[in-house]
């Protein structure tokens, strides 16, 4: 019991209690994410800063080999302020209902434990467990068709993550280790065919999470049903975790399974980076656009760590946890704007700008993120990617990448529908709580951007080993 | 091939073709009657090839079981049939799907 | 395989053949008595005459007549009711029979041990006595229950259920015909 | 000391922070003059760096294997005077135009944006780095073309140009990505370094310089990438002229020096640079007859002239284009902001035929507007008349590339730009005022700069003389660009190909200083007029053949998705309907289950007899 | 032989004495009985004895699968409604017990056949508890099929014998006669556990039966025929190894597929209850399947048995989906009884079902038997789908007018709303929610329980860091002699240092996890790449460092 069980487990318990008792108030809800960064912060400026900290071993199954193994790397550090923090802002800000908070806290648990496990079927556990809130989320707060989109989503989650379980324990049994403990794994990576199986099983469950093409077909979907808030959406963005578990797990217990599919999954990333941000051009509404926008980006992100190179790998990493904080406070932004206009559609208000100059700027800077301008939140996991993605492959880098182009192209133009041209709408301003809000994700995005080094040179040493797995020079 | 065991398995087939194609619960019942019998005079075939008293005592527990059996099956096809003036099987499909 | 044995055997599958097509269902429940009959003369033959005689007293004399019983009981003699809806099942469970047999005929046309190993003593009383109270007295005390289990489940079943007027309005509702729960589906 | 390079970055950038959050409650001419004291500390300060022997500063491992550094050497040191110092001239310009506007301190915000921008592009000694600045000037770009972004026009505008220069972008990235694989570093000097130190040249490296080309090409407006910056005018115009005519369109000239050590290595590439330079050049001269607003003339001919620094950095003369750069920066935002004068003075109004007589109205504009459209006429002894002539010189002897086709084609285009030249100044200063309005002259603030400016624009270009006259740029420069050996021609040559150019540019500023002034053009002209008025139907044909495509196919992408969603649908249905048959076996018959047990049992033991 | 004493002796005081006490009594002796057996199986916990000659094997499968089938019992006494609340109820109920426990505590077949008889015939007169149409149709099927089963099972029997000369399970053979024994005695237990193609019963009896009696035979039913599978199956593997899979395939299959089809809630659990006999199948390859088994259906007693409570609340009859509709809303304690219990069928961790699948799925890994693991897998993916429609039903969705006013009925605790569960019922029920949510977060309580006496494989395994140097960085330029690599590993492994091809020698990860080495000779100035390298691997993480002339 330290302070990363702690720290895990605290977001459930409130959940649950704000679930329960409705009547805590939002106070309480703050209190308890505010808590939970604030530990999350406490942590990092405490972790040694290699290694494994904050590390609890005990049981689950014992005679099974399954334990509760729970422990932060760097990486798993990193995406945990941007998980806390990400929650924290969407606590705050998002007009939603307390029992829906309560959800997204009990979410964050199944969040943080999936960046925090060192066991595979707790990783597991973690996976699925995080689908529950979301489904309530979706099902209890959503749009007309939401239970459309909530068999959608399901479905495509278990679809995808049963074989992945199949997956976990082949892991174990055709590589001979005792446990799944990560080390122990790793310790027994899988040769031949059993590899590719593995690796292939692991694939299903984590494309459709990163979301690769053409499992991505849940995401818009969800987004466009989830409540108009914001919360679950940024909630959803958080769940994107394929990236992450492909670097844990798939890719380095079946190293020899990834290297034969390379070619497939540089392809496909590459495919899904395009497809998704071309597909966004075409969005008629805030929800559908971030929701492609999002999906290009983890293509790139999928393309960076793809490529089998500790640079790339860095790139995905980064990009993933800054995609965390600005594509979850680009939803909260459009719950904030949706609040102002009560449509989430991009045309019928204009000009916004005029009557909330700070809401622009605000939007303005979440866009550029997005976008991928360097000095912002977006860039740094970008090129990395991107410096890895070329040794790997030039031409489908040049394709991936051709979607910044586009990104530019539907963002910009999403943007200047809703606030630029003239006005036809008067809205309020910013008020002094989504100032806070602003002032949060304004500078999270401004310090990932600005000094990348803080954590990139954390995540350098566990790239780097990750590269050596697949023989590129560390 | 032992003859017994022969006559064995073609009562019990035949046990099952009464168990298929009898339209009344009575007749089906009965047909199961057959197959118990088949069963057991392969037990006492056996008995008599390895002879073994076990195979014995067992065939006599069955017939005590096929009694009980007896008791529960044929008051339950009485019950039924004081609520629907029938004992036919292929009446009997208000449940499906 | 001595001329008796065939006979008996011919006469088992006759009589066997008889019960499950026998148009009167009294006939059939007649020439089950007649199998079961012959049935105790080939395990007298094999050395079983204790059980033998159960099979006639309890099996012939008290199972299957009460079988017949309850056909009387229930005017249940005539054994095919309406029309068949399952006509063409006939043929496949004719199929299926033969197959089933000819499975059974090949899996114990060779079985293992040809060499008695125990004395059977007759299969007297005295013989099977011991064995029953012996090794086996676990499934006689089983067996014992499961009597008792039977008796109060067919009394449960057929005791008549309670008078009207001692129902709840709910059970009432249940016990006509088309019950609201029917009319629910 | 290093920390103090960070300053000059800095400082722009507080006042862009300052300003865009609390510039709001200053009242009028405050943020103007944070602004532009901002942006002259860092000139200030820059300069004393300089002269100091330069600096350099750098976060080690700012991403990893990638510093964060910036390096004040000659090179930067002579973007840095020019960004600042015209910048900061054009930052007090900006306080009287920009008088009374609604956004007064959001624009200076965003000006002191782009100046740290354009800073941190210059001084960047890391391609990275750079790129943060050449996508930050973009930004700041983009925000000041759609500055008055109520109207449509504008908020298209800034957003085609930051899309284009995107496409630009993107070649940068994947250039840096070749770099990084080649090199293992992204460090402009290491690459340097590395290029000089050996022999060999790495295969790829000419990819990696056409990539890195491809950047400079969407910044800097060239063929084909150029119908961003038409459009950009539509911000204000001390953006046109600050942005779009002295500095950011001239990074890409930059980054082509800042890489001459890759490019002098890769003549096939810079080859390729000449000709969409030469071609970017005779396009704009081409297009710039037609225009029919004052700021849209001044902006082809910017586009026409950035042709003729490509030219000459294909030629592998980088001092030369950087030369042009110079003076271009001098005369070009002068033209603009005495255009900007103009339109002041006209009340808003762009449009040249509801101009005219403007020399009777301006009585300073108007000398600060014949300066600009002498030296870019390139009317001997003035700035501009100095540098393209080095362009001119370079086409001939410079290099492997240089070839009297070149030397033609852009004398040529010289003469062009002559006659166009004198046709703004024609049609807006002289002849009869077609308006309504009552032209006055601009405030003091306005005008000031444009003194300067007009200064600059007379004597600049004597840094740069040709031999045997000291030349002070080149050596200036020397240290920190590649060094292309080549054959010197004798000086009667030399002087005699001054001479040319000079009768070239006279004779292009009396032929357009007669021709414009009829009344009625001949026939042929009015045809080509209508074409180059719609820059030859560039845009249209970008449009059919591209951007409309693109975002139908979007449309369909975006469609097609919940197709394919569908078709996951149809796995679902698929499924159950196999549940349904399946459930349908449940008949409710007895015997029917009975039969269902009993061949499943055949079957079973069929299966162990027969093993 | 305790738990059985209190069982069979009470079973049979009671029978005598419920005649003259009143049926509540009966009602709460039968109850209590259930507890102390219960109870007295939990006081001999783990303390395998055999009696009457190894007839009885008091085993700890014998103990957890007689555990589970005795709460199954208990929790439809407690939650069931019967008409006239009938004294033989009970009696039957406590009968169907005792059969469960003689069932699944023997190895001998002969006793098994009696426990089976011994178990179905209360259930059978149980189905047709409603007294109506449905109902006797429900029991006249179960009767007559589950006698056609008996009669194959008993054939299995005496060809059993044939082929092996034993009565007893778990005796190897060979031979086609002991290939058809073997799958003659699958088929009549595999009938039991309702597995395709002798599942045909379960969907028109569950849904004719009584809830609670539905309720017995998913569960307790169940419980009792996969002690007896396992015991069977313990032995001669290639005999019956094919017939089971081909059959757990046929269940999985017809099982969810068909679950597809269903508007009927009760029968939906049917084939629900098909597919879960599926799953637990798998672990029937693996020889120590016994303690995943048990937790398994532990798990799914505790699943499907608080759904059956929720649907009997809401009728003893038939429950079609609309009336489902927005339960959580009408009372909040059964929608998340439905709720949680649904996911817990559905196999959502952390709920116990996903435990119980996960425990099943690595003995059937173990086993090696991947094929079914994955179909059995996917199948459950689009199991999730049915159990997830209800879900949204009862809990996502908001109730329709006309069903949000049903009235309440019977006397009801203070904090019951709007149904007709009993008190008691409630009690039990939220008394099941906390052992599902118990054994979801703390899943060990269970299955360390089943699995007592499995040695654990590993106490403690060290959580490796993943081998990389991390110092000096790439490219950084070091005075020679002057500069150290350092880095990380797995504490206490022994990783070999290299310079280019050159083996420098080994360093050993200190218990922190990194380690440092210091290049010996002094490296010649220029350019040098360091590599570390686990023992026996060809390539590692390296380093490229330029180092400066002294």
């Amino acid at each position: 019991m330290n302070l990363a069980d702690i720290t895990l487990f605290l977001p459930l318990l409130a959940g649950i209690a704000l679930v329960v008792w409705p009547g805590l108030g939002r106070a309480f809800a703050l209190v308890a994410s505010g808590g939970v960064f604030v530990l999350a912060l406490a942590m990092f400026l405490l972790h040694p800063k290699e290694g494994i900290a904050y590390l609890t071993q005990a049981p689950l199954l014992g005679p099974a080999g399954i334990y509760y193994a729970v422990g932060l790397d760097n990486a798993g550090m990193f995406l945990w302020l941007a998980v806390t923090l990400t929650v924290f802002l969407g606590v705050w800000m998002a007009p939603a209902p307390l029992r829906m908070v309560g959800y997204a806290l009990m979410m964050e648990t199944g969040l943080l434990g999936i960046f925090a496990s060192l066991d595979l079927v707790l990783f597991y556990v973690f996976f699925e467990f995080t689908l529950i809130p979301a489904l309530l989320m979706l099902g209890l707060y959503g749009g007309r068709e939401r239970m459309q989109a909530l068999y959608t989503f399901a479905l495509f989650t278990l679809v995808g993550s049963l074989p992945m379980l199949a997956a976990i324990l082949a892991a174990r049994f055709l590589g001979g280790a005792e446990s799944f403990l990560i080390g122990d794994l790793q310790n027994h990576p899988l040769k031949g065919v059993a590899a590719s199986w593995v690796f292939l099983g692991f694939f299903f469950a984590l494309a459709v999470k990163t979301p690769l093409f053409p499992l991505h077909a849940w995401l818009p979907g969800f987004h466009q049903q989830n409540h108009p808030s914001g919360l679950a959406d940024a909630m959803g963005t958080l769940y994107k975790v394929g990236i992450f578990a492909f670097f844990r797990w798939a890719m380095p217990i079946a190293p020899e399974g990834f290297q034969g599919l390379q070619p497939l999954l540089l392809t496909l990333a590459a495919f899904t980076a395009i497809y998704a941000a071309w597909a966004a051009w075409g969005a008629k509404d805030w929800k559908n656009l971030l929701a492609y926008g999002g999906i290009s980006h983890m293509g790139l992100a999928a393309i960076g760590l793809f490529s089998g190179t500790a640079e790339g790998a860095v790139g995905a990493l980064f990009l993933l946890g800054a995609s965390f904080i600005y594509t979850g406070g680009m939803f909260l932004f459009v719950g904030l704007l949706f609040e102002r206009t009560g449509t989430m559609e991009i045309g019928p208000v204009r000009g916004l700008a005029k009557s909330a100059p700070a809401l622009a700027a605000l939007g303005m800077i979440l866009v550029m993120s997005m976008i991928g301008l360097p000095g912002l939140a977006g860039f740094p996991g970008e090129f990395m990617a991107l410096l890895g993605a070329y040794k790997a492959s030039p031409w489908l880098t040049f394709i991936a990448f051709l979607s910044i182009i586009a990104a530019a192209a539907y963002a910009l133009t999403a943007y200047q529908k809703v606030f630029h041209e003239s006005e036809n709408r008067a809205v309020p301003d910013l008020t002094p709580r989504e100032w806070g809000f602003a002032v949060g994700v304004v500078a999270a995005i401004a310090l990932l951007g600005l000094y990348p080094k803080l954590f990139t040179q954390l995540l350098q040493p566990l790239a780097k080993a990750f590269a050596a797995l697949f023989g590129g020079a560390a | 091939m032992n003859l017994w065991l022969v006559t064995s398995a073609l009562m019990f087939a035949i046990g099952a073709f009464g168990v298929l194609t009898r339209r009344t619960a009575i007749l089906v019942f009965l047909s199961v009657e057959l197959m118990l019998n088949s069963a057991n005079l392969a037990l006492i075939a056996f008995a008599k090839m390895y002879g073994s008293l076990d195979a014995q005592t067992v065939a006599l527990f069955v017939i005590a079981i096929a009694a009980a059996e007896v008791a529960v099956g044929l008051g339950l096809i009485v019950a039924i049939f004081r609520r629907r003036e029938s004992t036919g099987v292929d009446e009997l499909q208000g449940l499906k799907g | 395989m001595g001329f008796w044995e065939i006979l008996a055997a011919a006469l088992l599958l006759v009589t066997a053949l008889l019960v499950v097509t026998a148009r009167n269902a009294v006939h059939a429940a007649l020439a089950l008595i007649a199998n079961f009959l012959v049935l105790a003369g080939v395990y007298i033959a094999l050395d079983a005459r204790f059980l033998g005689l159960v099979q006639v007293i309890v099996y012939a004399g008290a199972i299957v007549v009460l079988f017949l019983f309850v056909i009387m009981l229930l005017s249940a003699a005539q054994a095919d009711v309406g029309i068949n809806p399952l006509s063409r099942l006939t043929p496949v469970a004719a199929l299926g029979a033969i197959a089933l047999a000819a499975v059974l005929i090949v899996a114990t046309r060779n079985p293992p041990a040809s060499q008695p190993v125990g004395n059977l003593n007759g299969g007297l009383p005295q013989a099977i006595g011991p064995v029953l109270y012996g090794p086996w007295l676990y499934a006689l005390l089983a067996v014992g229950f499961l009597l008792l289990v039977a008796t109060v489940a067919a009394v449960a079943l057929v005791q008549p259920d309670k008078p009207l007027d001692a129902l709840t309005d709910e059970e009432k509702a249940r016990h006509t015909p088309a019950s609201k729960e029917e009319v629910r589906r | 000391m290093g920390w103090l390079l960070l300053l000059t970055i800095l400082l722009p950038l507080l006042g862009f922070v300052l300003l865009g959050l609390f510039g709001k409650r200053m009242k009028e001419p405050l943020p103007g003059v944070i602004a532009s004291g901002l942006v002259l500390a860092s000139l200030v300060l820059g300069a004393v760096l300089l002269a100091g022997g330069g600096a350099q500063w750098a976060i080690p491992d700012w991403l990893p294997g990638i510093a964060f550094s910036l390096n004040l050497d000659h090179l930067s040191g002579l973007m840095l005077l020019i960004v600042t110092g015209v910048g900061f001239l054009i930052h007090v310009y900006a306080i009287g135009y920009m008088h009374a506007d609604a956004g007064f301190s959001r624009f200076f915000a965003y000006l002191n944006l782009f100046i740290a921008m354009m800073l941190t592009l210059v001084l960047a000694d890391n391609y990275v780095v750079m790129f943060i600045g050449w996508e930050g000037v973009g930004l700041a770009s983009y925000l000041l073309i759609g500055f008055w972004y109520q109207d449509r026009v504008n908020a298209d505008s800034a957003r085609k140009a930051f899309i284009v220069n995107r496409i630009g972008d993107l070649g940068f990235l994947l250039g840096m990505g070749l770099l990084w694989a080649m090199f293992g570093t992204l460090g402009i000097s290491e690459i340097n370094a590395k290029l000089e130190e050996n022999l060999f040249i790495p295969a790829g490296l000419g990819l990696a310089a056409f990539l890195l080309f491809a950047g400079a090409v969407g910044k800097s407006a060239q063929v084909p990438l150029m119908v961003w910056l038409p459009d950009a005018m539509a911000g204000p115009t001390p953006v046109s002229a600050l942005i779009h005519a002295a500095t950011m369109v001239t990074a890409g000239v930059y980054l082509l020096a800042r890489s001459s050590f890759l490019y002098i290595n890769v003549p096939e590439v810079s080859l390729w640079i000449a000709i969409l330079g030469l071609l970017t050049a005779i396009y704009g001269a081409l297009s710039a007859f037609g225009q029919q607003d004052i700021k849209r003339i001044v902006a082809y001919s910017t586009l026409s002239q950035l042709g003729f620094m490509f030219v000459a950095a294909g030629m592998g003369a980088y001092w030369i284009a950087l030369f042009h750069v110079l003076t271009h920066a001098f005369f070009k935002a002068l033209l603009f902001m005495a255009s900007g004068s103009v339109i002041h003075a006209l009340g808003g109004e762009q449009d040249i035929r509801k101009m005219g007589g403007m020399w009777r109205y301006l009585p300073q504009t108007r000398w600060h507007a014949l300066v600009g459209a002498l030296a870019l006429g390139g009317f001997p002894l003035l700035s501009g008349f100095w540098s393209k002539d080095a362009i001119l010189y370079s086409t001939l002897f410079y290099s492997v590339n240089s070839s009297v086709v070149f030397y033609v084609l852009l004398l040529a285009t010289a003469f062009l730009t002559a006659m166009y030249s004198m046709r703004w100044f024609v049609t807006v200063f002289l002849g009869q005022y077609r308006g309504h309005e009552h032209p006055h002259e601009s405030p003091k603030v306005m005008l000031f700069p444009n003194h300067l400016l007009a200064l600059g624009a007379v004597f600049i270009g004597f840094i740069g003389l040709p031999e045997p006259f000291p030349n002070l740029l080149e050596g200036f420069l020397a240290p920190n660009l590649a060094h292309l050996e080549y054959e010197k021609p004798s000086l009667t040559l030399e002087w005699t190909l001054v001479l040319i150019s000079a009768l070239v540019a006279l004779a292009g500023l009396y032929l357009g200083y007669r021709f414009f002034q009829q009344k009625v053009m001949p026939t042929w002209y009015a045809r080509f007029a209508q074409a180059s008025e719609h820059s030859f139907y560039v845009d249209q044909v970008y449009n059919t053949f591209l951007v409309n495509p693109l975002k139908s196919l979007g449309s369909l992408l975006f469609d097609g998705d919940k197709g394919l969603l569908g078709g996951f649908g149809w796995l679902g249905t698929l499924t159950a309907g196999i549940g349904s048959l399946l459930a349908r076996l449940e008949t409710g018959y007895i015997r029917f289950y009975a039969a269902g047990l009993l061949i499943g049992a055949v079957l079973l033991l069929i299966w162990g007899v027969t093993r | 032989m305790i738990p059985l004493l209190i069982l069979s002796s009470a079973a049979t005081v009671l029978t005598l004495l419920a005649l003259w006490i009143p049926v509540r009594a009966t009602k709460w002796l039968t109850a209590g009985t259930l507890i102390a057996a219960i109870g007295a199986i939990l006081v001999g916990w783990n303390q395998p004895a055999e009696y009457f000659g190894g007839l009885l094997r008091w085993d700890s499968l014998a103990q957890g699968l007689t555990l589970v089938a005795l709460l199954g019992v208990l929790w439809a006494v407690v939650i069931g409604r019967h008409q006239g609340e009938r004294l033989e109820y009970y009696l039957l109920a406590l009968y169907t017990a005792t059969g469960m426990l003689l069932m699944a505590s023997t190895p001998n077949l002969v006793v098994i056949l009696i426990a089976l008889e011994a178990l179905s015939l209360p259930l059978y007169v149980l189905a047709t508890w409603r007294k109506d149409e449905r109902s006797y149709e429900a029991g006249l099927k179960y009767f007559l099929l589950g006698a056609l089963s008996a009669a194959i099972f008993l054939y299995g029997i005496a060809l059993h014998f044939g082929a092996t000369g034993s009565f007893n399970v778990g005796v190897a053979g060979s031979g086609t006669l002991y290939v058809v024994a073997m799958v003659l005695l699958l088929i009549g237990l595999a009938f039991k556990a309702s597995m395709v193609p002798f599942h045909w019963w379960t969907p028109d009896v569950y849904q004719g039966s009584p809830t609670g009696v539905s309720l017995l035979m998913a569960t307790a039913v169940k419980a009792a025929a996969f002690a007896a599978l396992v015991r069977l199956t313990s032995e001669g593997l290639p005999a019956w190894g094919t017939a089971l899979a081909a059959t757990i395939v046929l269940t999985l299959v017809l099982g969810n597929l068909g679950a597809l089809a269903q508007t009927e809630a009760k029968r939906l659990l049917a084939y629900s209850s098909i597919a879960h006999a599926g799953y637990v199948g798998v672990g029937l390859f693996s020889a120590t399947g016994g303690p995943a088994i048990s937790f398994y259906l532990l798990t799914y007693l505790l699943g499907t048995g608080l759904a059956f409570a929720v649907l009997s609340a809401i009728s003893n009859g038939n429950v079609p989906y609309h009336r489902l509709r927005g339960l959580l809303g009408r009372d909040r304690l059964l929608g998340v009884g439905f709720g949680l219990a649904l996911l817990s069928l559905a196999g959502l961790p952390p709920f116990p079902g996903f435990w119980g699948k996960l425990l099943v799925f690595l003995e059937g890994a173990k086993a090696g038997q991947y094929g079914l693991l994955v179909l059995a897998l996917v199948t459950s993916a689009i199991a999730a789908y049915y159990y997830l429609r209800l879900f949204s039903l009862a809990v996502l969705s908001r109730p329709l007018e006309h069903e949000a006013e049903e009235k309440p009925s019977g006397v009801l605790p203070p904090w019951a709303t709007a149904t007709t569960a009993s008190g008691t019922a409630r009690w039990a029920m939220t008394l099941a929610l906390g052992l599902i949510a118990a054994l979801g977060i703390l899943p060990f309580l269970g299955y360390r329980a089943f699995a007592a006496g499995q040695p654990n494989p590993a106490a403690r395994v060290p959580i490796t860091t993943n081998l990389s140097i991390t110092s000096p960085s790439e490219g950084a330029e070091v005075p020679a002699g002057g500069f150290s690599l350092q880095g990380t590993g797995q504490p206490g492994e022994t990783l070999e240092v290299y310079d280019g091809t050159t083996r420098l020698g080994t360093v050993t990860v200190g218990q922190n996890g990194g380690w440092l080495f210091v290049p010996q000779p002094v490296p010649s100035p220029g350019t040098h790449t360091y590599q570390v390298r686990r023992a026996g691997q060809a390539g590692g993480p390296s380093v490229r460092v330029k180092v400066a002339a002294p």
